[in-house]
C-alpha cells in the first residue's frame, strides 16, 4: 500500500446531512454510554487507588460536585419550590432518580422521627452489565449516588447523611439506601457582611 | 434583620426617591401594597434607605451566586456582568434583608419570597431559586411579568451555559463569552423587550 | 439442544468452550478449531470478492454424520460456534440464528461488565447462564 | 432460550434509562478528576492519558454493542462511515459534518457543534479555547477504542480551531 500523499483530497467524501437515521434505540444507546463510562472511571479509579476505601471516597467527592450541577438542572426542570417537610424531599429525590436514571425507587422504612428512610431500587441504570469480581467486595460501586444526594441537598439548605443498607452487587434482593436528615443550612450571610 | 444594611460611606448619584414616595405608591410585595398590611413607618423609613441605596447604583451586578441586569436606560447595553465588590455587598444585604423582611411579615411560609418591588422611577424583579440562587432584573415602570423571562434565564440560559459547561465553577463570577452571548439573545428576543423598542 | 458452544476470540484463542457433556469435551474441542479454519476461509472470500456475506450468521458451517456445525462472527471479528446433533430436527435454521443473536447479546453485556478485560477468558454468569 | 431474550429486553427497560445531561456531568468530573491526578506533573500532555484511556475502554466495549445489528463491514471506509452516522449521532446525537480522506489510512472527521463543546464558548471569541483539549481527549479515546475493537489500529488527535467545531485526526497505522 503506498503511502503517497499524506496530504488530503480537499474533495469531500460524503456529505452526511441526508443519510440521518433516528432509531428509537438511541436513547438506550445513550444511557449504555453513560453506564460504561462509569464503569470506566471505576475500573481507573481502582487502578489510581490502592485502597478501595479511597475510592469509595473519590465516588463521594465526585458525585457531590455532581450533585451541585444536577440540583440546577433538577429546579429549572421541574419548577418545584422548597420543600415542606422532609416527606416532602423524599418525594422529590424519587422524582429526581425518574427524570435522570429513568428509575422510580420505591420510598420505604420511615423512621419513627419522620427523618430517616430508605429508598429501595429494583434495578439500577449504573450496575447494568457490572458483575463485581472478588477482590472489590468493599468497594461501593454507586457511590456516587450518595455523593450526588448530600450535594443536592446542600445546595438546598438540608444537611443529610445518606449510605447503602443493602446492594444488589453483593447479592442482595434490592439496593437500599438510607437518607437521613440532618439539620438545616442556614442562608449563608453575605460575604464580607460585618 | 434590616440593620444589617449598612450604609459605609455614602454612595454618589441620586437619591430621588423620599419617604412618602414609597409609602403612598412605591413598594408591592407579592402583589400588596405595604399599607394594606399596615406596615408601619418605620419599615417605610428603612426601605427608604434600601431604596436610594439602590438609586445609586446604576450598574449591573454580578457577585457570588447574585446576577443583576440593569435596564434601566436602553436595555440591553447595560446588560454586563461584572463585579464590583463593594456595591455587589450592599445589593446583597439589601436582598437579603427584603427577604427576610417579606417573610417575617408574611403569615404562612411564603412560598415564592419576594418578586419585585416598585419605586417611582423603577422595577426590581427578583427571583431567588430554592438553590439560593437570586437573579435580579431592574426595569422601567411600564414592564411588567418579568419574572417568567427570569425564569426562563434560568432554565435557557444559566443552565445551560453555566451549569453544563464544564469549564465554569458554580461558586466562581461567570466569565463565560457564550454566556454573556446567550443573555443578550434571551433579552433582544423578549416580548418585554421588542413592545419597548417599537 | 445444542450440544457445545464455544465463543472464539480475536485472535482465534477459545475464550469460552462448554460442552453438555463433558467427558467428550475434548472431540468438540477439535471440531471448535477446524471449524474457525472454515469462518476464516468464509470471511476471507466474503472479502476479496463480491459475493460478500454481509449477515453476521455464517450459517451451517460443515455437517458430519453425528453432528451439524453452525458459525456467526461479529464485526468485532468474535466467532461464535454452535455444535448440534444431526439427528436434532427440532431446531431450525431460523432458530439457531435466535440462540446466536442470543449469545452475542450476553456476549455484548459480559463485555460491557467493566471489570472484564477484553480478551480474558469469559466467566461472566451472564454467559453461563445460555 | 427464547424465554431469555425475552428477559434482556424487558430488563433493559426496567433497569431505566439514564438521561443525557448525566454524561455531560460526569464527563466534566473526569476531567477534573484527570487533571487533579496529573497536577504533579507540569506538562500538559501527560496528564490527559487517564482521560483517553478511559475513552478506549468504553469505545471498545460500546462498539461490541452498536455493530450488533449491523451487517459486515465491507472495508475500512466503511467502517469509518459507520463511526460518522450512526455511531455518532448515537453517542452524541448528530452526525458528523464532513469526513475527508486521503485514502491512505488518513481520516479527518469534522463535527461542526460537537457536543461537548457547544456550551463553551463560539466562534465569535476565544474564550476557552486553552482549556477545550481536555474536553476532547476522552472522545479521542472513544475514537481508538471503537476503531481498535473493529480491527483499525489508529492514532486519534484532535485539533479545534474555532469552538463549538471540532475536528478529529484518525491515522491508521497499517502493519
Amino acid at each position: 500500500m503506498s503511502r503517497a500523499g499524506t496530504k488530503l483530497d480537499s474533495k469531500k467524501v460524503f456529505c452526511m446531512k441526508n443519510i440521518l437515521r433516528y432509531d428509537e434505540n438511541l436513547y438506550i444507546i445513550n444511557s449504555e454510554l453513560f453506564t460504561l463510562t462509569y464503569g470506566a472511571l471505576v475500573a481507573q479509579l481502582l487502578k489510581d487507588y490502592e485502597n478501595v476505601e479511597d475510592v469509595n471516597k473519590q465516588l463521594e467527592r465526585m458525585g457531590y460536585n455532581m450533585g451541585i450541577r444536577l440540583i440546577e438542572d433538577f429546579l429549572a426542570r421541574t419548577g418545584s419550590g422548597r420543600c415542606y417537610d422532609f416527606r416532602d424531599t423524599a418525594e422529590k429525590i424519587q422524582t429526581g432518580f425518574k427524570i435522570f436514571l429513568g428509575i422510580t425507587p420505591t420510598i420505604t422504612n420511615w423512621s419513627a422521627a419522620g427523618d430517616e428512610f430508605s429508598l429501595c431500587f429494583e434495578a439500577n441504570p449504573l450496575t447494568e452489565f457490572v458483575e463485581l469480581p472478588d477482590h472489590c467486595l468493599n468497594l461501593k460501586y454507586c457511590n456516587v449516588l450518595i455523593g450526588v444526594l448530600r450535594g443536592a441537598c446542600e445546595m438546598v439548605q438540608m444537611e443529610i447523611a445518606c449510605w447503602f443498607v443493602q446492594d444488589q452487587l453483593k447479592n442482595d434482593n434490592v439496593t437500599e439506601l438510607r437518607i437521613k436528615f440532618i439539620k438545616r443550612l442556614e442562608d449563608a450571610i453575605p460575604a464580607g457582611e460585618d | 434583620m434590616l440593620n444589617r444594611v449598612k450604609l459605609r460611606r455614602s454612595l454618589a448619584g441620586p437619591a430621588k426617591v423620599r419617604i412618602n414616595e414609597i409609602n403612598r405608591e412605591a413598594l408591592i410585595i407579592e402583589g400588596t401594597p405595604l399599607n394594606k398590611l399596615g406596615i408601619t413607618r418605620s419599615y417605610g423609613k428603612a426601605f427608604l434607605g434600601l431604596g436610594r441605596l439602590y438609586l445609586s447604583l446604576d450598574s449591573t451586578l454580578a457577585v457570588k451566586k447574585q446576577m443583576a441586569h440593569s435596564t434601566t436606560q436602553s436595555p440591553i447595553e447595560k446588560a454586563t456582568l461584572y463585579v464590583l465588590s463593594s456595591e455587589a455587598k450592599l445589593m446583597y444585604g439589601m436582598l437579603f434583608s427584603i427577604k427576610s423582611f417579606v417573610s417575617k411579615i408574611s403569615p404562612l411560609d411564603p412560598k415564592e419570597g419576594f418578586l419585585y418591588y416598585k419605586t417611582s422611577k423603577y422595577t426590581l424583579h427578583y427571583l431567588e431559586t430554592p438553590s439560593g440562587l437570586k437573579f435580579v432584573l431592574n426595569t422601567d415602570n411600564v414592564t411588567q411579568n418579568a419574572r417568567e423571562l427570569l425564569q426562563q434565564l434560568y432554565r435557557e440560559v444559566y443552565l445551560e451555559y453555566v451549569v453544563k459547561n464544564p469549564l465554569c465553577q458554580l461558586n466562581e463570577p461567570i466569565q463565560s463569552e457564550l454566556f454573556k452571548l446567550k443573555v443578550d439573545e434571551l433579552f433582544k428576543k423578549s416580548p418585554l423587550f421588542l413592545s419597548r423598542s417599537i | 439442544m445444542a450440544v457445545c458452544v464455544a465463543v472464539i476470540g480475536k485472535d482465534n484463542s477459545p475464550k469460552y468452550i462448554r460442552c453438555v457433556d463433558e467427558s467428550s469435551a475434548l472431540q468438540f474441542h477439535c471440531k471448535v478449531h477446524t471449524s474457525i479454519d472454515i469462518i476464516e476461509e468464509k470471511l476471507n472470500v466474503g472479502n476479496k470478492a463480491a459475493t460478500d456475506i454481509r449477515d453476521l450468521y455464517l450459517n451451517l458451517l460443515y455437517a458430519t454424520e453425528e453432528y451439524k456445525i453452525y458459525g456467526y462472527a461479529t464485526n468485532t471479528k468474535i466467532k461464535f460456534i454452535i455444535v448440534l446433533h444431526s439427528s436434532n430436527v427440532s431446531l431450525r435454521d431460523n432458530d439457531v440464528k435466535m440462540i446466536f443473536k442470543k449469545l452475542h447479546a450476553a456476549y455484548s453485556n459480559a463485555v460491557c461488565n467493566s471489570f472484564y478485560i477484553p480478551g480474558d477468558q469469559l466467566n461472566s454468569r451472564q454467559v453461563q447462564s445460555i | 432460550m427464547r424465554q431469555q431474550i425475552i428477559d434482556t429486553k424487558i430488563n433493559l427497560h426496567a433497569s431505566g434509562e439514564a438521561d443525557e445531561c448525566l454524561f455531560e456531568y460526569l464527563h466534566a468530573e473526569m476531567v477534573n478528576y484527570a487533571l487533579s491526578k496529573s497536577c504533579k506533573n507540569k506538562e500538559g500532555e501527560e496528564e490527559l492519558s487517564r482521560l483517553e484511556w478511559m475513552g478506549f475502554s468504553v469505545g471498545y466495549r460500546i462498539i461490541e454493542r452498536l455493530t450488533r445489528e449491523w451487517n459486515r463491514f465491507k472495508d475500512e471506509l466503511d467502517m469509518i462511515k459507520f463511526i460518522c452516522t450512526d455511531f455518532w449521532s448515537s453517542l452524541y446525537h448528530k452526525q458528523i459534518d464532513n469526513l475527508r480522506t486521503n485514502h491512505h489510512g488518513v481520516y479527518v472527521l469534522q463535527d461542526n457543534s460537537f457536543r461537548l463543546l457547544n456550551k463553551v464558548g463560539t466562534n465569535s471569541n476565544k474564550q476557552y479555547l486553552q482549556e477545550t483539549p481536555r474536553l476532547l481527549s476522552f472522545t479521542c479515546g472513544l475514537l481508538r477504542g471503537s476503531l481498535a475493537n473493529l480491527g483499525i489500529i489508529s492514532t486519534v488527535n484532535a485539533e479545534i480551531s474555532t469552538l463549538p467545531s471540532c475536528k478529529f485526526h484518525v491515522q491508521v497505522q497499517r502493519i
